[in-house]
């Protein structure tokens, strides 16, 4: 079976574990309300786990400081592929207001690759899912390249 | 079944499902039981006081906002008192009734918010959902009062950006009345469910004497009996005029102080039910006028350059007192700013709490002082740091001291 | 031989159907939670989907683990599970049925209560092999949780075998098929109506437990030991837990039901289904074996789970070893002293 | 030839205990080999022997010096003088354990006790311990008993202290000897009684004219407690944790069957010499029963708490092997119980199958015990050291040893599909039709069992790969896996088709302890 | 205790809480799902809801106020010549702004502006949608000048 097709059946149950990369937590609040019962991403098979292991997407909140860019590349290894990250929060996007920071090693990207960013300071709950659908538009975008491919 | 004399090191964090924030406990523990506790923070230190020093005054309201998103108002709302103060800027008393509502409502949510996280820690999922599914109306009310969910953007030096606007009485007044239909009920679930009782009764105790000693600060202090509170103590806005208000403390349920985590959530819960009141209060009693003294940004700016001096701002945070020290040197922005968070003063409480409890206790106690991570990381070693940076108490008072000094001549004020 | 055959044919269609139905009792029961919170839910398959991913999914193995029994314990538990399931479920379907078969002697209460250790044992080998320290923290914890359950449950499984031996004139006390043709209503005054009614309380308590389900969900605590024994686990040996455990607890509320609900439709109305000389009254027993499960399903894992705190784990222990225990040996005594009192 | 197989059995090993030292001198490999014929041919012999027994049903009776073996009575005489063996059913159930204890126990140490000169003592010794079991599995004969207890008593201490240069060896010979002294002497006691009395050693007559005088019962007690306490039964069990903790592993998997030797002593004294169920002037045989339930429960209690806060693992293996003896007694105990019931019916019921769960234990107990005081042979040459703390990591390469170590553990914990479930649920079973107390305090030790072998487990087996703590990083020699794997065979074999062990082995073995009723 | 158990068992009889958007479940292909099926709506934005910013390229004068205030310094000013003279003009990196709509109130000439969409979720951080005055800048964007101009004051 190849990536694309096993990231489409991933995509019906998207197992999430959230980094706070050096957030202000206003992200992070924003990401468990989006489990709240007004939002419920357990809707689409969502749902966030306590160990690296069981992830199938990782959130990324806040800015990645110095001092916790070591575990996020070491978290980001510990998931099994296939694996998405989803950057939530401008500044994890491009160290938004943090900038000329000395703490910062950020943005997020230039430690793990970043599939879908979600940029607001913080984004809505509803925004964060709609980060999740454009999620799984690229795995079908994906997918139709791979069948186009072959 | 462990290995019964000798003990086991458990490190928790700094990605850890418990905690939200990235911190990292090293715990020393035989079986269960918690035998020494060791506390790693700079996880989130962005260097924000040093960012500041390249803002204006602007920018840095939105900067320090972003300290921390849970209580994004107290940040820029100690911030703003302290410029003022330094500055003498006078605020309007709309502007003052309108800060306080908007402080008190994110009270309310910060509590549900705890609450939520709290019952997340112990594994009670049900309330956590429930809490946060409450309290997403005062975030709608947040959200239409101030435009954003989060960070709201609503201070300014010397009044507030928004006014609240006569079409949304109506809608806050539902509001606090959902809330007030809501307490008793809520009330009861978390204060009476004896699962809850089971896990908090009892845990992570922090003795009055401790309290004082440790100089813990806000929610925390108050459930140890320590009646201490910045709206009381040092009130701003519009706290002057309520008369009535008091610190919080479980004796108002008629319950003596334990210092326990659930004594923590009792204070919160009876706090959530002040903040309403503070908010009906401030609608009630709203005056008229302006909400900001200087609505231009570049012409509050250019005021603000022309002045020299220091200002401290108090106020508290939904998790206890937050202070800031600003310096004004004739600049944009601010000189120097220094903050003081609450965590920063209630983190050393953990220490005592975390004694002899269990495993199990951990994420609880943990979150019963409410951390906020973010905003207490004010110091980090960074890029390969550890090795051998370590100060003795003297050397670091001593450092201070001369730091003080330095700081003292080159802004050449006392 | 040939019926041993069709035993053995017979038990693997079960056993699909075992993983099948729990799996979708899953669902029922996620749906069900986000009921109960006040949410739409997962869609019903959302297990399935769960499976399917996980299946696919990249399976690390960690540096530190002890590779062999690290793979080994789920397909352990796997395979542990599907026997007890088997063991259970074969012999309630034959009382149904009315038929008798090979594994009737079968079915033994005993032998039921150590294969249900086994899935524990191999979730704690795991565990422990994992390497983790959350890991080996939540093997601890299902090790107490394990040696604690068994006290209740144990004297529940006695109580119930001591009616039986009553009833059934002493053959084969301990035999799922007795306790399923005797049900323990049976012939109980209301004193060992009470005594019963604690057994089944003592026994919904155990439900969790051995499911590992909130408030017993201690060894694999999300936010205390993020997740537990099951940290390191991933891909398809974390989809062989899923089945495991997914069959494991339709295993266990089965023999929930069968130990105090076992009435078939018959019992029940007195009637048989005839439909053009067919008897389908067996159809409809199973039909009503399996809302039976669901019902104990919701009743004692997911509406305890969503309306509860974790306890500790000391707390955990003390409530079956002392609470739950007394309330057994209460129930015990009180079916045990229920026909000298009515009998007065 | 096949007549003589009895005292064959019991020769065989003892005449090879003397010669191997002269084979010795040609080539210790000869000296090896000639040690295993001796033992194999001794497992032939039971075996054989067996097949006999249940062939003819009878025991099989062999006395020594007489025209025919099958002579008892000499001209003349209304009891018998001559030197007697017995077999039936319980002996040839205890000599089959023991023999293949022993056999496997000497595969294990052909190369896990090192090549010294001392070895050949060591193999001497073991020799004479087999003949010590058999001997006293066979004889029907009071006095020989005892010189057979005190030939198994001897070399079992000798060989306890075997690694005379740790620290505590010695020491735990030592002990082991004195309370065999003190017991076999009591033992002579208490037979001197009898002989004062009756003029005989015989059990089979001694049985039939036993008048349960005063100085009978102090008799019994001479007799039955030094047994019980050879056998490593609570209150007198001290002795056990030291010496099985100290002598070599291969010893120990022996010394479990020695005791075992002892506990067939005291079934078999108190049924054939004093139970007496058909004569008025009887033991009482509730109070016996009730005496040996009491200190079954107590064993298997005390055993196992003591395990659990034990961290050098041969100890706690043995206080495992004093809790395990608990379900032994506790079955046989409530078989004896309700044999006396009126009519028999509670015993035709359950009492029986508690009977036969108990003794069937018993070789069950041989075998896994065996099987990991082995596999902790392994972790002491692996580690060093007995003590868990100090291990981590063993089943990162020693895979069979680990495989073996779950079945042993699983077995011991009573856990489907290992011979110790096949035991223990009958016992459960039965037990708790007797007592449902019962039942359910032996199932909750068993789960105390199961918690602390996964301890050990945890400690020594999983955890990461540390090659610092290695001592020794061969690979395991293949008669030490050999052995284990006999055992773990064995053990599982016994676990899935226990039917035809119980039928072929338990049941005679029941048969000969208990007349039928 | 029994607090907690009535409020579960009332809820689960009551009307949920959740507000479906996007849609009730994951679509089966949520590329066709987009194209025609109308969306759930999202909870509703106030009226003056922070969202995407919007600006207007003719009304900006290029004063760089919006510039000066921006905390986050989202927003960039790049050269072009307007009615034949040398002025700026603005973009504003979406993933960066903390949307405090400062700017939005300091402009003189209400060039920017904010919406209620909140949907700015993208691949690249970069990508067009979430820069705002992007296609303006391609289209009139001019070379810098040599001597960098002095700015008004
Ligand atoms: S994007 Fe904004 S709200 Fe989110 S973590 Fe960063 S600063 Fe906080
Ligand atoms: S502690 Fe120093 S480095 Fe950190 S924010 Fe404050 S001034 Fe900056
Ligand atoms: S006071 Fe604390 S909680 Fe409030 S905004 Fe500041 S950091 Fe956040
Ligand atoms: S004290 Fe903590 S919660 Fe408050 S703003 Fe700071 S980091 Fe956030
Ligand atoms: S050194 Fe001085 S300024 Fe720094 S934390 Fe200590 S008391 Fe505060
Ligand atoms: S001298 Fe400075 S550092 Fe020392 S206590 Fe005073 S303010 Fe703090
Ligand atoms: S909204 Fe605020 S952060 Fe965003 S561009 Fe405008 S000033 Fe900058
Ligand atoms: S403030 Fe307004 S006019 Fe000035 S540069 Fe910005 S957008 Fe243009």
């Amino acid at each position: 079976m190849n990536t694309a097709k096993m990231l489409k059946k991933m995509s019906r149950s998207l197992w999430a574990f959230h980094i706070n990369a050096g957030s202000c937590n206003a992200c992070d609040i924003e990401i468990l309300a989006t489990l709240t019962p007004r939002y419920d991403a357990e809707r689409f098979g969502i749902k966030l786990v306590g160990t690296p292991r069981h992830a199938d997407i990782l959130l990324v909140t806040g800015t990645l400081t110095e001092k916790i860019r070591e575990n996020v590349l070491r978290v980001y290894h510990q998931v099994p592929d296939p694996k998405l990250v989803v950057v939530v929060g401008g500044c994890g996007s491009t160290k938004g207001v943090f900038q000329e920071s000395y703490a910062m090693a950020g943005p997020v990207d230039t430690c793990i690759p970043v599939d879908v960013y979600i940029p607001g300071c913080p984004p809505r709950p509803e925004a964060i899912i709609y980060g999740v659908v454009k999620a799984w538009l690229k795995i079908e975008s994906l997918e139709k390249d791979n069948a186009a491919a072959s | 079944m462990s290995k019964s004399t000798s003990t086991f090191p458990l490190s928790i964090g700094p990605t850890h499902p418990a905690f939200k924030e990235p911190v990292k406990f090293s715990f020393e523990v035989d079986g269960e039981k918690i035998v020494r506790t060791d506390m790693d923070f700079g996880y989130t230190h962005r260097g924000i006081e040093h960012v500041a020093r390249e803002r204006n005054f602007i920018q840095v309201i939105y900067l320090l906002e972003r300290i921390c998103g849970i209580c994004s108002v107290s940040h820029p709302m100690a911030y703003c008192l302290a410029v003022e103060n330094a500055a003498g800027i006078e605020v309007p008393p709309r502007a003052k009734y309108v800060r306080t509502i908007i402080g008190e409502l994110e009270r309310l949510h910060s509590h549900l918010l705890w609450t939520g996280v709290a019952a997340h820690e112990i594994g009670f999922d049900t309330l956590f959902l429930h809490t946060w599914d409450i309290r997403e109306k005062v975030m709608d009310c947040l959200e239409l009062l101030t435009g954003n969910r989060v960070n709201y953007a609503m201070l300014t030096i010397g009044g507030v950006r928004r006014d609240i606007a006569p079409e949304h009485y109506g809608i806050l007044e539902e509001t606090l009345d959902y809330y007030r239909e809501l307490y008793n009920r809520t009330r009861e679930i978390l204060l009476e469910d004896l699962t809850v009782q089971m896990r908090c009764r009892d845990i992570g105790v922090l003795t009055y004497e401790d309290a004082v000693a440790l100089c813990a600060v806000g929610p925390t202090a108050r459930a140890s009996g320590l009646p201490k509170d910045v709206r009381i103590d040092y009130p701003c806005n519009a706290y002057p005029d309520i008369e009535w208000l008091r610190p919080a403390s479980p004796r108002d349920i008629g319950k003596e102080p334990r210092g326990d985590v659930f004594d923590r959530m009792i204070v919160r819960v009876l706090e959530m039910k002040q903040s309403v009141e503070i908010v009906g209060f401030c609608l009630d009693n709203m005056p008229d006028g302006e909400i900001v003294v200087e609505s231009k940004a570049i012409k509050l700016i250019n005021q603000l350059k022309k002045v020299k001096g220091d200002g401290l701002g108090r106020y508290e945070a939904p998790r206890g007192e937050v202070a800031h020290f600003d310096i004004l040197d004739e600049r944009e922005g601010p000189a120097q700013i220094k903050v003081k968070a609450p965590t920063y003063s209630n983190a050393a409480a953990w220490a005592v709490m975390f004694n002899g409890a269990e495993i199990a206790d951990i994420p609880i106690i943990a979150a019963s002082i409410d951390p906020c991570i973010a905003c207490a990381d004010r110091m980090t070693v960074i890029k390969n740091g550890c090795g051998g940076l370590s100060f003795t108490a003297e050397e670091l008072h001593r450092l201070s001291v001369e730091k003080q000094k330095r700081i003292k001549a080159t802004c050449g004020n006392s | 031989m040939r019926e041993l055959l069709i035993v053995i044919a017979f038990s693997l269609g079960l056993l699909v159907l075992g993983i099948f139905l729990g799996l979708f009792i899953r669902g029922i029961d996620r749906k069900f939670a986000a009921y109960f919170q006040s949410r739409v839910g997962p869609p019903l398959l959302q297990p399935f989907y769960d499976l399917e991913k996980l299946m696919i999914k990249q399976t690390i193995i960690p540096e530190n683990s002890v590779s062999w029994i690290f793979r080994g314990a789920p397909v352990l538990a796997l395979a542990s599970t599907s026997v007890l399931l088997i063991y259970v479920v074969l012999p309630y379907l034959y009382y149904l049925h009315g038929s008798s078969g090979p594994f009737l002697t079968a079915g033994d209460l005993i032998v039921i209560l150590y294969l249900l250790m086994i899935p524990a044992i191999s979730l704690i080998a795991g565990g422990f092999a994992s390497g983790s320290p959350y890991a080996t923290v939540g093997a601890q914890r299902e090790v107490v949780i394990l040696m604690s359950v068994e006290v209740p449950l144990a004297i529940v499984v006695i109580a119930v075998a001591w009616k039986m031996s009553q009833a059934a004139g002493g053959a084969h006390p301990f035999s799922l098929l007795t306790v399923a043709s005797n049900p323990i209503w049976t012939g109980m005054g209301p004193m060992g109506i009470l005594g019963g009614g604690l057994l089944v309380l003592t026994l919904m308590a155990v439900v969790p437990a051995e499911t590992g389900k909130v408030p017993f969900d201690q060894a694999e605590a999300e936010t205390e030991i993020a997740e537990g024994l099951l940290a390191e686990y991933s891909g398809k040996y974390l989809a062989l837990y899923g089945l495991a455990d997914a069959v494991k607890s339709l295993a266990f509320t089965a023999l929930f039901v069968v130990l105090f609900f076992p009435h078939g439709f018959t019992d029940l109305t007195g009637f048989r289904i005839v439909i053009a000389g067919g008897d389908y009254t067996f159809a409809l027993d199973i039909l009503l074996f399996i809302v039976k499960v669901i019902i104990v399903y919701t009743v004692a894992i997911t509406a305890v789970r969503v309306a509860m705190a974790r306890l500790k784990i000391s707390q955990a222990a003390k409530l079956f070893l002392i609470t739950l225990s007394m309330l057994s040996i209460a129930g015990y005594l009180l079916i045990y002293l229920d026909p000298r009192i009515s009998g007065l | 030839m096949i007549e003589h197989l009895p005292i064959l059995a019991i020769t065989v090993p003892l005449f090879a205990a003397f010669l191997l030292p002269i084979i010795e001198k040609a080539h210790f490999r000869a000296r090896n080999a000639a040690a295993l014929l001796a033992i194999l041919s001794v497992n032939v012999m039971v075996v054989l022997l067996a097949l006999r027994l249940s062939r003819e049903g009878a025991p099989l009776v062999y006395v020594l010096g007489a025209q025919s073996p099958a002579q008892i009575l000499p001209q003349g005489l209304d009891f018998p003088i001559r030197i007697m063996l017995k077999i039936d059913g319980f002996s040839i159930f205890m000599a089959l354990t023991s023999a293949v204890v022993v056999l496997v126990s000497y595969v294990y140490s052909m190369k896990y006790v090192p090549e010294d000169p001392r070895k050949n003592y060591y193999t001497i010794l073991l020799m004479l311990m087999l003949v010590g079991m058999l001997g006293l599995e066979f004889t029907n004969d009071l006095f020989n008993f005892f010189v057979f207890l005190e030939i198994l008593s001897i070399s079992s201490s000798a060989l306890v202290s075997y690694s005379y240069n740790r620290k505590f060896s010695p020491y735990a010979g030592y002990k082991y000897m004195m309370i065999s002294a003190v017991a076999t002497s009591f033992l002579l006691i208490g037979i001197a009684f009898f002989y004062s009395q009756y003029g005989s050693f015989n059990i089979e007559y001694l049985h039939g004219v036993i008048r349960f005088t005063l100085l009978d019962k102090i008799a019994l007690i001479f007799m039955v407690v030094p047994l019980a306490m050879k056998a490593g039964a609570i209150p007198m069990h001290m002795w056990v944790p030291d010496a099985y903790s100290e002598a070599p592993a291969p010893v120990t998997a022996a010394l479990v069957s020695a005791s075992q030797a002892s506990l067939y002593g005291v079934f078999r004294l108190s049924f054939s010499l004093f139970g007496n169920p058909v004569s008025d002037v009887t033991l009482n045989y509730h109070t016996l029963g009730w005496i040996i339930i009491v200190l079954g429960v107590l064993s298997m209690f005390v055993g196992v708490t003591m395990a659990l806060v034990q961290h050098d693992v041969k100890r706690l293996m043995a206080y495992h092997a004093i809790s395990q003896t608990g379900y032994m007694l506790l079955g046989v105990g409530v078989g004896v119980v309700v044999y006396m019931d009126p009519g028999g019916a509670a015993y035709a019921a359950f009492g029986r199958d508690a009977m036969m769960g108990g003794i069937f234990h018993i070789m069950n107990h041989a075998f896994y015990k065996g099987l990991l005081f082995l596999t902790s042979g392994v972790m002491v040459l692996r580690f060093g050291t007995r003590d868990l703390n100090k291990m981590m990591g063993m089943a990162h390469r020693d895979t069979f040893t680990t495989l073996c170590f779950i079945a042993g553990a699983l077995a011991i914990s009573g856990v489907p599909p290992f011979n110790g479930f096949a035991s223990k649920i009958l016992i459960y079973e039965s037990v708790y039709r007797f007592s449902p107390i019962l039942a359910i305090i032996a199932m909750f030790v068993s789960v105390l069992t199961l918690a602390s072998f996964l301890k050990v487990f945890y400690g020594a087996f999983l955890g990461p790969r540390n090659e610092d703590i290695i001592v020794i990083d061969e690979p395991l020699p293949a008669t030490v896996t050999a052995a284990m794997g006999v055992f773990c065979f064995l053990v599982l074999a016994m676990g899935l088709f226990p039917g035809e062990v119980l039928k072929y082995l338990v049941e005679p073995a029941v048969a000969g302890l208990v007349p039928g009723r | 205790m029994l607090a907690s158990v009535y409020k579960i068992i009332e809820q689960f009889f009551t009307e949920k809480s959740t507000n479906l958007f996007p849609a009730k479940r994951k679509p089966a292909s949520v590329s066709e799902f987009l194209a025609r099926k109308p969306l759930i709506a999202p909870v509703p934005t106030p009226p003056d809801y922070r969202g995407r910013l919007a600006f207007d390229y003719q009304a900006c004068i290029g004063c760089a106020m919006c510039e000066k205030v921006c905390p986050a310094r989202a927003i960039e000013m790049y050269p072009v010549i307007e009615k034949e003279k040398r002025t700026k003009r603005i973009v504003i990196y979406l993933a960066r702004c903390t949307f405090c709509s400062e700017c939005v109130k300091v402009c003189p000439r209400d060039a920017i502006t904010m919406s209620g969409d909140f949907m700015m979720a993208d691949y690249d951080r970069n990508s067009p949608s979430l820069v705002v005055g992007l296609e303006e800048r391609r289209k009139n964007e001019v070379a810098p000048e040599e001597k960098p101009d002095t700015p008004q004051e």
